[in-house]
């Protein structure tokens, strides 16, 4: 039977918190940067310019096809070296910059996802009582159809925002001491990795299981 | 001094970005206060130092940079960082890619085993578990010799060296084989520091250099003078005892890890030559 | 920027001579894809089960479903894998977790990742089995009940084949998910396919051609993957019915 | 043939049905109407013991529903139920949907359910749909292929939930007239509906609900002669104004 | 007031309405009625300019929807709407889905807009839900609102499409009702609904479509007297029946 060894935990407790800092400003970024890109992607893709529905559709496609493991590391390796060769400068410490920018703009893709199929919520016949009060179409769309649609989709983009705060622990692949990285790191230096991962998940799913209940009531609450 | 790009550039811009390890325990590391500490950074602030005099500059700024084992070369080459220390092997393939200073150590690849297992050195290994940590010269080494030798071993890549000893901890291999110093140095972490030991001969002989960034002749020379002086007057020997026959952060472990023969050799005698 | 490219790398020996480097890639895609699928069984058939059972009129089975999907929903991938390699086989008797230890690794990791992934997988899948179950018309229960089927019939012949014809299309992105998620299966060292764009990197030097290279599989397969969801869903359309032919 | 003895019913703190008190004779066809939210659906799906009530009781040809051993599943196979949107199955073919119960319930051959089903699909005057899938049938085909799927398990009576109200109006004649019909075989119905129409020219009883309650419980000729109750005299009013 | 000449629209391939031709003056009441799919809201969306047509031209109050200069927005917030299913704004209370488009569209002050949107309120007769959300009302109710909102933007004419055929059979009256009223009022309408009882009482003329054809279009006296074609003499059959 394996021996438990909790000892390194409280000292680490200041570690870990910073850890927990850079996990939520990971999260909170790519929510915010995410739903406004990812706003502006699904209406370009369910507007009427075929060119910009195209792109969007493409941009979403290609995130969504790559995993984010691979997205993180694109942007830690690859391409601030395509931008240095552009504007020829130093890059320095980039790890958490390239975090922030791969999670926003991995999120923005499934984030278009939602809110395209929150507007796609919104009955045609709300279009049509907008249009027939004399609004233009960029009022209907306003007005009448995002304030529902994100209504609808409040609960998806949530538990979008929970999955979002479970994957930053994958920044650990370009050695960004988030909570994850922390707590393993803590426990390689010290030899307790077993103990700090189980810390870890405890802490992980104290986390997300509130935040899901949370979820859980406001979905209750719009169900009304 | 000699045309050189990187000093050029520390010039210009004031100011320096070391690449260090995160947990390459004594080489290179964070304490629990997440500074940076160890043997290879203290040779890189006495690098910096040295630069400074060369350049006649009052004050370098110093950014710390920390680097993994799969980014560390990408890291030099795109001039992310202008120096790493921490613990990478000095090979001919990598020099393709990189510039390596002054070896400022040697370890030799051994295997970490429990006293009690009876393996004493890589023969015994046939038909066993072994593990190492992927992406490094033990990996190249162990698979080679497993097929060369057809020695029907189980070769387990970890992620990293703590993923390597809790594999080797927890019974799924019955060695673990990987540069002597990082041994001891999971051996100073152990629940029971007592239980382990390490065996064998040493399969390769290895020169941890600083990578630099390939052709700025200038900038090696000063870094490789600074390594040279700090051997010949003494200094180095000053530093290994701190680090290597002492207790270290973060838990007061003590490596007591002797000096190699290697190694006293290196302080006479600098060089930077790759052992492969 | 000085970089040489060097595409003609996947051709080369690989260091340690036992095959090339393209050699390398594919090893790893065909550890991903078998990763993937069995992992995918897994998900399938427990979610199906932990699906249905959050809907049944029984306090007892949804609420234990409902554990299950809570606790494999809330805790990342990641450490759950770390937990099913590394502190499972210490939680179980001796013996056995002895003999699963001494296995063959490779064979080690691809068990853990696998039953993993499955589950994690399952929960996620249960998710959307029981939405699916609960977007139908509630008289489609009410009206096999009053044709004299019992439950398990009324789910077997009313309710699934309808709820898994809604569900397609969220199945497929499940089913994606599962081939991207299973690059998390590299940090236990099973070498499938993200693995070896790392190790490519450690081992040629030439970070890009490995980093194309394995993006464009992954895209490849999430192409094939589509493809074939999307063959399945115009095989089970049903005529008359919303996208129906 | 059903005795509805006291029944309530809760949904949580909700009443829904208050102490309901009728039966229906063998051939009888009962009318039942009253106000949305009345507890008209709840009353018919408790016969049909669809729905659970806590107090009461109702007895279907002799089995009580609230007696633990009576066999549910079996005793639904003998009521034909209508539901207000068809509720076919929408995988299967019309013949797929006229036969799987008698297969799975019954226990019928595949040939003996085929002819069956097929007999009944005649009588709705459907046989040409036979292997259509639902999706593509019109509403009011939809709910004759229902009918006939209900009557290919020999029920001993009828249900029916407000079969036409989803039914484009030009449909709902085509589903009255197979309900007349059916009505005039001497089929034992209960039917809750707003056609007052189809009431006076088949039901021998209409009920009125309201509430929860059955507030009028009276034969065609009085309903619609003089309803006791204000409610059900509004109610009326209102229906058959225009 | 509205004229629609000779108009054709496509879905694709397929015609969905085919050279319709049709006025409707100045305080003019007309129905449309026609089986289901036979083009009428389709017909009646293309007045609004909420649907495209391909060939032909509409009208309305002088100006030409197939004109490029025409502000369509303009145009069709002088048209007031009213939709079978209600279509308020969800998210908003009565009193702003009153309000909202008078200040937005018609540049209105808050003042103002509440004043004009609580007056209609009040005409339909529900001035005490005017803080209420859609969602707490009766199907009725909302569509009553729905009338308000429609009159608030003083509209020069008003077109119903089936407005009364998503409400429980209670309600249609309140409903109906209200439009009654509007006709005698001398509001220009176009009316599509299946409501004949409406029809006869303030149409002027009734319009019959089939296959996205005008088959008939006739006075109310003929249409129901005698109507021309057999498909408008059997719908009529069909839908009077019962
Ligand atoms: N599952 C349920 N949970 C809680 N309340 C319910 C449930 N089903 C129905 N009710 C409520 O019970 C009451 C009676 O419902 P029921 O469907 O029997 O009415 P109804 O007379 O059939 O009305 P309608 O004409 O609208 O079909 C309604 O107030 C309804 O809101
Ligand atoms: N967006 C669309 N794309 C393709 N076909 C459409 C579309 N909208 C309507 N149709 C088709 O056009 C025809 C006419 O539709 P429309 O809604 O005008 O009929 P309607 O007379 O109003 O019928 P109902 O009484 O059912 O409302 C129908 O066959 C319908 O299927
Ligand atoms: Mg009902
Ligand atoms: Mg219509």
């Amino acid at each position: 039977m394996y021996e438990f060894d909790w000892s390194s935990i409280p000292g680490a407790i200041p570690l870990l918190a910073n850890g927990l800092l850079i996990t939520l400003e990971v999260t909170l970024t790519a929510i915010v940067v995410g739903i406004v890109w990812g706003t502006i992607l699904a209406i370009a893709r369910l507007g009427s310019n075929p060119v910009l529905s195209r792109l969007a559709a493409a941009y979403v496609n290609l995130f969504r096809s790559v995993p984010l493991v691979m997205v993180i590391l694109w942007f830690y390796l690859i391409v601030p070296q395509g931008l240095k060769a552009i504007f020829g400068n130093d890059i320095g410490d980039i790890r958490l910059t390239s975090a922030l920018v791969a999670f926003a703009l991995f999120e923005a893709a499934y984030y278009s996802e939602i809110i395209r199929a929150g507007i796609q919520s919104v009955s045609k016949g709300q279009i049509a009582a907008g249009l027939a009060l004399g609004f233009t179409p960029g009022q209907t769309m306003r007005l009448v159809v995002l304030p529902q649609a994100f209504r609808n989709m409040t609960p998806l983009l949530l538990t979008q925002a929970i999955i979002l705060f479970q994957d930053t622990s994958l920044v650990y692949v370009i050695g960004l001491s988030d909570f994850f990285g922390t707590a393993y790191k803590v426990g390689d230096r010290d030899g307790r990795l077993v103990e700090l991962l189980l810390f870890a998940g405890a802490v992980y799913f104290v986390i997300c299981f509130s935040a899901s209940l949370l979820v859980k009531r406001l979905q209750a609450r719009f169900a009304k | 001094a000699q045309e050189s790009a990187t000093l050029k550039k520390i010039k210009d811009t004031g100011s320096i970005t070391l690449g260090h390890r995160e947990s390459s325990i004594p080489f290179s590391y964070y304490d629990d206060k997440q500074q940076v500490i160890g043997y290879a950074y203290e040779l890189q602030r006495k690098i910096v130092d040295a630069v400074k005099a060369e350049l006649k500059l009052d004050k370098v700024d110093v950014k710390l940079m920390p680097v993994t084992s799969a980014n560390r070369i990408t890291l030099v080459q795109n001039g992310t960082v202008d120096i790493e220390c921490g613990s990478t092997t000095n090979n001919t393939e990598r020099q393709k890619q990189v510039a390596f200073s002054n070896t400022f150590f040697v370890i030799g690849t051994k295997l970490m085993v429990k006293k009690t297992s009876g393996i004493k050195d890589f023969p015994d290994l046939a038909g066993k578990n072994v593990v190492t940590t992927a992406g490094t010269t033990s990996e190249r080494l162990l698979r080679r010799m497993n097929e060369e030798k057809q020695m029907k071993m189980n070769i387990i890549s970890a992620k990293d060296h703590g993923e390597s000893f809790l594999t080797l901890e927890t019974g799924r291999a019955v060695a673990f084989m990987m540069d002597d110093a990082l041994l001891y140095g999971e051996i100073a972490k152990a629940k029971r520091p007592a239980d382990w030991e390490v065996v064998g001969t040493a399969q390769s002989k290895e020169a941890y250099g600083c990578m630099l960034r390939k052709d700025d002749a200038g900038f090696k020379k000063v870094v490789d003078a600074a390594i040279a002086q700090a051997q010949t007057s003494g200094e180095a020997d000053k530093i290994y005892a701190k680090w290597f026959m002492n207790p270290i952060p973060p838990k007061g472990l003590n490596l007591n890890m002797p000096m190699s023969d290697e190694m006293k050799e290196l302080h006479k005698a600098p060089n930077d030559r790759a052992y492969e | 920027m000085a970089y040489n490219w060097n595409w003609e790398v996947f051709l080369q020996p690989s260091v340690t001579g036992d095959d090339t480097y393209l050699g390398w890639l594919l090893t790893g895609l065909k550890w991903t894809v078998s990763l993937s699928l069995s992992a995918w069984v897994i998900a399938l058939v427990l979610g199906t089960i932990v699906g249905v059972l959050r809907t049944v009129p029984n306090r007892w089975l949804s609420g234990l479903a409902t554990a299950y999907v809570e606790l494999f929903r809330n805790i990342p991938l990641l450490v759950q894998l770390f937990i099913w390699y590394f502190v499972l086989p210490e939680l179980l008797p001796p013996a056995l977790g002895d003999a699963f230890k001494q296995s063959h690794p490779l064979w080690q990791q691809f068990f853990s990742a696998m039953v993993c992934l499955g589950l994690f997988t399952s929960a996620r899948v249960a998710e959307q089995v029981r939405s699916g179950i609960n977007s139908l018309p509630r008289g489609q229960k009410a009206a096999g009940l009053a044709m004299g089927f019992t439950l398990p019939q009324v789910y077997r012949h009313v309710l699934m084949p309808m709820a898994y014809r809604i569900i397609l299309p969220p199945l497929t992105s499940e089913f994606l998910n599962i081939f991207k998620n299973s690059a998390v299966a590299t940090t236990i060292g099973l070498i499938e396919l993200s693995r070896q764009a790392q190790q490519l990197v450690d081992y040629t030097a030439q970070p890009y051609e490995a980093f194309i290279a394995v993006t464009v599989l992954y895209v490849l397969i999430n192409v094939t993957v589509m493809f074939l969801m999307r063959r399945l869903e115009e095989k089970v359309r049903v005529p008359g019915f919303i996208g129906g032919k | 043939m059903i005795e509805i003895k006291n029944v309530s019913k809760w949904y949580g703190q909700f009443q829904v049905l208050t102490e309901c008190t009728t039966q229906v004779q063998k051939g009888e066809v009962i009318v039942v109407c009253g106000p949305s939210g009345s507890g008209k659906s709840t009353l018919i799906k408790c016969v049909n013991a669809l729905e659970p009530f806590q107090q009461g009781d109702i007895v279907v040809n002799g089995t009580s529903l609230s007696d633990r051993k009576t066999d549910l599943n079996k005793l639904r196979s003998h009521v034909g139920m209508v539901f207000q949107n068809f509720e076919l199955f929408p995988h299967m073919t019309i013949t797929q949907n006229l036969t799987i119960a008698q297969e799975k319930v019954l226990g019928r051959s595949k040939d003996e359910a085929r002819e069956k089903g097929l007999k009944f699909l005649d009588r709705v005057g459907l046989m040409a749909q036979a292997e259509k899938y639902p999706g593509q049938l019109s509403g009011g085909q939809q709910q004759r292929v229902a009918i006939a799927r209900a009557l290919a398990m020999d029920p001993i009576c009828m249900l029916f939930d407000e079969p036409t109200s989803a039914l484009d109006p030009e449909m709902v004649n085509e589903v009255l007239d197979v309900m007349v019909e059916l009505a005039k075989e001497g089929m034992t119905m209960m039917c809750v509906t707003h056609e007052m129409g189809f009431a006076r020219s088949v039901a021998h009883r209409v009920i009125f609900m309201d509430h929860g309650r059955i507030v009028e419980d009276a034969s065609k000729e009085d309903f619609f002669g003089k309803p006791r109750s204000d409610r059900a005299q509004q109610f009326l009013a209102k229906i058959l104004h225009h």
